[in-house]
């Protein structure tokens, strides 16, 4: 199988459904000729031509609302937020009508159609390029949302994404787009050449969107994860030696609350991680579920290790992120209670 | 001392008590504006987009060359039935409010004074057009003779709305008839109507988009982003903005509406052209429609039209106008009432009477009101017909997810 | 002391302050001459002029950018969403505009700023009318969030609001405007003249923010509710005769904790309460907190009663409003449990 | 067989290895626009918004009104210092841009050709006025003699930084010197911007504010709250439209700029006069401004600049523009250089020589290089000083609430 990036992957699932089926069209700030500030888009242009994937004005409502009108015809468009913090002026169309029009059309008009987006932080892009704005999704009923990390994964979720009757969003964690990151920002890359799940098969594969993956199983502590957060805990793992399970979400929303409560019933421990602010962060929702659902076989409270509820600084981007020795302690932390 | 910046507030043609003033409004005489060529540029439609198209004068004598347009492909029978669904309009709207007086159903928006422009616009549109309207746009639904017992159904919320009760009365969504679900939020579906448009365009299918937009949503931000994408890809949207004057209490001021600039002139600024037109004239109407939606058609580019009326009735059924406007409004409007306008034309040509309009309007009355009695039969919202609980959590997803049927449990339990 | 309705008491603050402090700026969509399709300003255009109290173009962004200018200027803006459902176009300037201010200008400017939007179902307003995106809100760092029960509160929190340094969203649950709604939908309206909380003196009072109120003392299990749910556990608790402390939160962020753990540590058992949709809820947050501070006090799984994940749906409004039944039943079985 | 509609993409003058094609720009000749009055309608600002003020021609010579209007109140020396300011923009973008190459900075945006309009713009200013600039506005920090350390120590995100690191690189605040906190994202601030005027107006200071905007994020939803609000409240606001052709990789043809209208064109459909000037014309920024500038704070409502210019250097330390334009665009672009143009003109009129020239430029660098030096001392970013975690918590409110008292205790731990 191929190795490729995050990037590579993300591009390959456009290519391949561009190919597959000609009501697809992609479309963004930057996306068509350029191939998108991240390289995602790039060629698709030059091989698919302008018609199929084209640049956009600097309005993330109109892309969205444009690709609402396309997708209620019968396309399937796959948008890009150049940025998730970029998203909020989009957040109406995408909260009160992409997620809306099946249940209130009674199922006359739908919407299927992506919405990609870069999230999380790790590059040192400030307050308006670090967002996680995964939580605000979740409390919309009527969308779905997935957040990869890593390439196999990437791929096949975006193309179940592209084939979905309903509209999906889809979080790209920008600091895993060329190598998995665990936490340490000493420079030391690491790409996805080698890293077993950077290889992915060329052609067409799906991902079911709503099945989480264990990355990694164990019997102490159930640890939560999706994104870049994934490989923090791989780290703080490798780093404690805690024999944790690590379960990578993959999808949010529809969570698959079945992975999640028989790996906590077993483990009787859990901890959730998010990059996002905590406040009333998807770890929020993931503890409510686990605590009714397990109850009775916790033997410590949940906790969460997630970023603070602060807008992401610039220079201090490493006092904010979550990294493994914050996720270590709470292991540590938990275990002992 | 220095003169001091001194913020200014737009004020209405009148407020309770006062007389009205509607001078500040800019009304051609009919007959100034010769038909333009399909293909006119924005630059070109300047004259357009100030002035305003009428055929019918005050008399109701209809002249011009928007008048001669019309006739090359127009008729009088088309003329009578334009009549006809405005009456037919009129009545719905009388019977639906007094449903709501009467606790029939919980909401109601009328569009009196409004009917010649949905009415007409949707005689031009052909299978396959799409409208994106707002919830005072019923009357395209009436030129597309939607079922009434649709249209009634679905404002009863009763087990024969096609929509299961879940919209709020008057948003109603057909794909056959061409209306696009009603969303409620104001603006956001102008943009929408210009993805459609893109859509029909890289389908290839021959079918345009029609946005519709009220003067005060035009403040809303989407209506930025849908004429400028619509400036960019220039896909075949028609977009409409409805200038009845009032956005609830507010006047059009608050919109940036003014004796200097009409809504229309915003669209040149983009490189749209743009024509206004006088909403009340059902052959104004009927030119202006045939002229844009067939320059859409042929792939000359988006057009915005501005229609010219004025909101009679109140904003909703929970809205009394008196308390901010003189009563006298409406009477004072000086583009008339298009009902009476039109009749008065037909009459003029002898192709009508006033007995025929008398009878006309007994018989669409009777027409409405057998089919809403036949609907109430089907529940109402002070007589309800019990609906499953369930429906709330069926079309959030294709599919009902794993949450959803645990909260379907528990909706049962 | 005076009786006042919700609507009347919000407009008390703000006739106030409006006397009190120059400063003070009020606007929103329908707000000035007509006084709010609410009436929450009626008469205030008339007594203190345009320049202090007028209407606006139907733009909620344009209403928060032009409130944050000002703010930062040195003025007291206090606006209005004619409905919190159409807050999302001005999320963008809410979220990361306003909420940021102070943070990333390090105190150089700030946002003084209020922004009042009605709340939740029970008018039949349909998906449009009836949502309560407090927990939106509740994610953003930087904001304070406010929802009152009754008018006395109103007034008082209102007041808080207007003078604090800092830009607070504050909801108001329309269903209480003009009484109590404890889920009685039959029809007989009971007015807040009725009510011991429908008296709020004539002039200067505050209500802190972040000070929740137990409004019924109980020793079997805690409800936390806020606005329109306080009022449906009451009803809830006077119908099943169980012995519930109800904590009335008033500020959800911040978030008097304090009084929270000290009756769930109480009472081992806690049941949350939210109209909005149930997935990532404020609710998810509140059991967040708990089970992490109250884990061993716990004698049984927080549970929540909320709206339904779906769209607020017009005619079905009671099957999805949570009832007194609902809690009914979730208070008894917990206490089963 | 009917046409079928078809959608357009715009297309930039070049791309990679193409020739480059700016035939489509509108330019007028120098001293074709008369100085208008103050209080200019929009209506007759048709010609300003369409046509293009210049003062200095293709040969560096001054002429027409615009140059008579600015000489009674400019003088030689302030254009020396005009031309001083410019060159330490250039210097300070240079050593940034290199410091950022060198991992002293994460980021960097230059304003390379762009310079003559901040700098000339804050030069028109009075304390107390506010800009609400973007990312590319450094100028104005310059023209109002903002500190370089500051400046410096905000891009190194060190202990010199006013903002504690915050903030990405180029986002500066300083309400001291009217520079409002940049936030990164799009248009936005352009309707803040409209607020602070509205409070200058209502609270009877004499301030005005300036709003400022990109070609590209003229697209953004909240440049139309920007212009409708404008045009509602009539608030003492300039609102600057900088057009240097590319928003990062797209041309300007995707925010709606074209042949046959320019942005300024865009604010006439509000109502709102607009004037079109050349960017890259010191001179007639300076006078542009003044006229603007004192028409505002006169109180007679707002007014849009289109400022032409272009966007030399890449979009940002991240960007390479060679992927998408040709790498001769910047030399084929009409106007010319501003700090190139502003010399020629003042060694036309015996004002300035290539040697003060050289030396001038020599002077600027080292003053901006000693400035660097010191501020380097306070640590960069490859050599950072520590900063309290903890800060990250501060000034989320004015005061630190209980959970993030808690969130402090864990951050400490
Ligand atoms: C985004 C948004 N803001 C506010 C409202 C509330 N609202 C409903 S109708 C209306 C007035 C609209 O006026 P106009 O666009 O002129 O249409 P008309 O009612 O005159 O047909 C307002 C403010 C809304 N529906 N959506
Ligand atoms: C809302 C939003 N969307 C996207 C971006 C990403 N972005 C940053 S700069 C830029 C281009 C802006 O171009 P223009 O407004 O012309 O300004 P210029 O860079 O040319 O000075 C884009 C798309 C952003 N910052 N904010
Ligand atoms: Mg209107
Ligand atoms: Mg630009």
């Amino acid at each position: 199988m191929p190795s490729m990036t995050m990037i590579e992957a993300i591009r390959s699932a456009m290519d391949i459904m561009l190919e597959r089926d000609k009501k697809t069209v992609i479309f963004g700030e930057d996306v068509g000729y350029f191939g998108g500030v991240f390289r995602c888009t790039a060629g698709l242009q030059e091989k698919y031509g302008q018609e199929r994937v084209f640049d956009t004005p600097i309005n993330e409502s109109a892309i969205v609302g444009m690709a609402i009108g396309m997708a209620a015809h019968g396309m399937r468009p796959c948008v890009e937020m150049q940025f998730a913090d970029y998203m909020f002026p989009a957040f109406d169309q995408i909260s009160q009508e992409a997620a809306r029009l099946r249940h209130r059309s009674n199922g006359d008009f739908t919407c299927p159609m992506v919405v990609r987006m870069p999230t999380g932080g790790g590059i040192f892009g400030g307050q308006t390029h670090s967002q996680s704005p995964e939580a605000l999704f979740t409390h919309v009923a009527g969308l779905k949302v997935v957040q990869p990390s890593n390439p196999f994964d990437a791929k096949g979720l975006l193309i179940s994404a592209m084939e979905d009757p309903d509209p999906v969003i889809f979080l790209e964690p920008k600091r895993l787009y060329n190598g998995p990151f665990g936490g340490d920002h000493s420079g030391k890359a690491i790409g996805w050449k080698h890293h077993p799940m950077g290889e992915a098969p060329a052609g067409y594969y799906k991902i079911p969107l709503g099945k989480a993956n264990i990355s990694r199983h164990g019997e102490d502590v159930t640890i939560l994860a999706y994104g870049t957060m994934v490989h923090v805990a791989e780290a703080a793992v490798l780093a404690s030696g805690i024999d944790a399970e690590i379960i990578d979400l993959r999808t949010l929303l529809p969570l698959d609350l079945k992975t999640i409560i028989a790996s906590v019933v077993k483990t009787g421990r859990c901890v959730v991680l998010h990059e996002a602010t905590r406040t009333s962060g998807f770890g929020a929702e993931l503890i409510a579920e686990v605590q009714e659902a397990c109850f009775y076989h916790l033997e410590a409270p949940v906790v969460r290790v997630t970023g603070w509820d602060a807008p992401y600084p610039h220079a201090q981007e490493w006092d904010y992120f979550p990294g493994p020795d914050r996720v270590q302690r709470a292991l540590e932390q938990i275990l002992e209670a | 001392m220095t003169q001091l910046a001194k913020l200014r507030f737009p004020t209405p043609p009148s407020r309770p008590g006062e007389s009205v003033d509607f001078s500040h409004l800019l009304i051609s005489d009919v007959g100034q504006l010769p038909v333009p060529k399909l293909d006119l540029s924005a630059e070109d439609s300047a004259p357009y987009a100030h002035g305003l198209i009428r055929v019918l004068d005050d008399n109701g004598k209809a002249s011009g060359p928007w008048a001669d347009y019309l006739k090359a492909t127009g008729s009088v029978k088309m003329l009578r039935n334009g009549l006809r669904d405005m009456l037919k309009m009129r009545a719905i709207d009388q019977r639906l409010h007094i449903a709501q007086r009467q606790g029939k159903t919980s909401f109601y928006m009328q569009c009196t004074g409004e009917e010649a422009i949905g009415c007409g616009f949707a005689r031009m549109l052909k299978k396959g057009d799409m409208n994106f309207p707002t919830y005072r746009q019923q009357s395209l639904l009436v030129g597309a003779d939607y079922p009434l017992e649709l249209l009634i159904g679905q404002v009863y919320s009763n087990s024969m709305d096609p929509l299961k009760g879940r919209q709020l009365p008057i948003m109603h969504s057909s794909r056959e008839y061409g209306y696009f679900s009603v969303s409620g939020n104001l603006g956001t579906q102008y943009v929408q109507a210009v993805g459609w448009a893109m859509a029909a365009a890289l389908m290839k299918d021959d079918g345009i988009a029609a946005g519709w937009i009220g003067d005060g949503a035009t403040a809303s931000n989407d209506f930025h982003g849908a004429l400028l994408t619509a400036s960019v890809y220039r896909p075949p949207v028609v977009l409409n903005v409805v200038n009845n004057q009032w956005a609830i209490s507010s006047c059009t001021g608050f919109a940036g509406g003014s004796r200097k600039t009409t809504y229309a002139e915003r669209a040149l600024g983009y490189g749209i052209p743009a024509i206004r037109v006088d909403g009340n004239d059902y052959l104004a109407v009927l030119a202006a429609s045939k002229w844009a939606i067939e320059r859409t058609r042929k792939g000359l580019g988006p057009v915005l039209i501005e229609w010219l009326t004025y909101r009679v009735a109140a904003h909703s059924s929970s809205d009394d106008p008196s308390s901010y406007r003189s009563k006298d409004e409406a009477a004072a409007w000086p583009l008339g009432d298009p009902v009476e306008r039109l009749k008065e034309h037909l009459i003029s040509i002898d192709a009508w009477s006033d007995e025929r309009h008398v009878q006309a309007e007994a018989q669409v009355l009777d027409e409405v009101r057998v089919v809403q009695k036949e609907v109430e039969t089907h529940g109402t919202f002070v007589d309800p017909q019990p609906m499953s609980p369930v429906d709330i959590l069926r079309d959030v997803y294709a599919e009902m997810p794993e949450h959803l049927l645990r909260q379907r449990k528990e909706l049962e339990s």
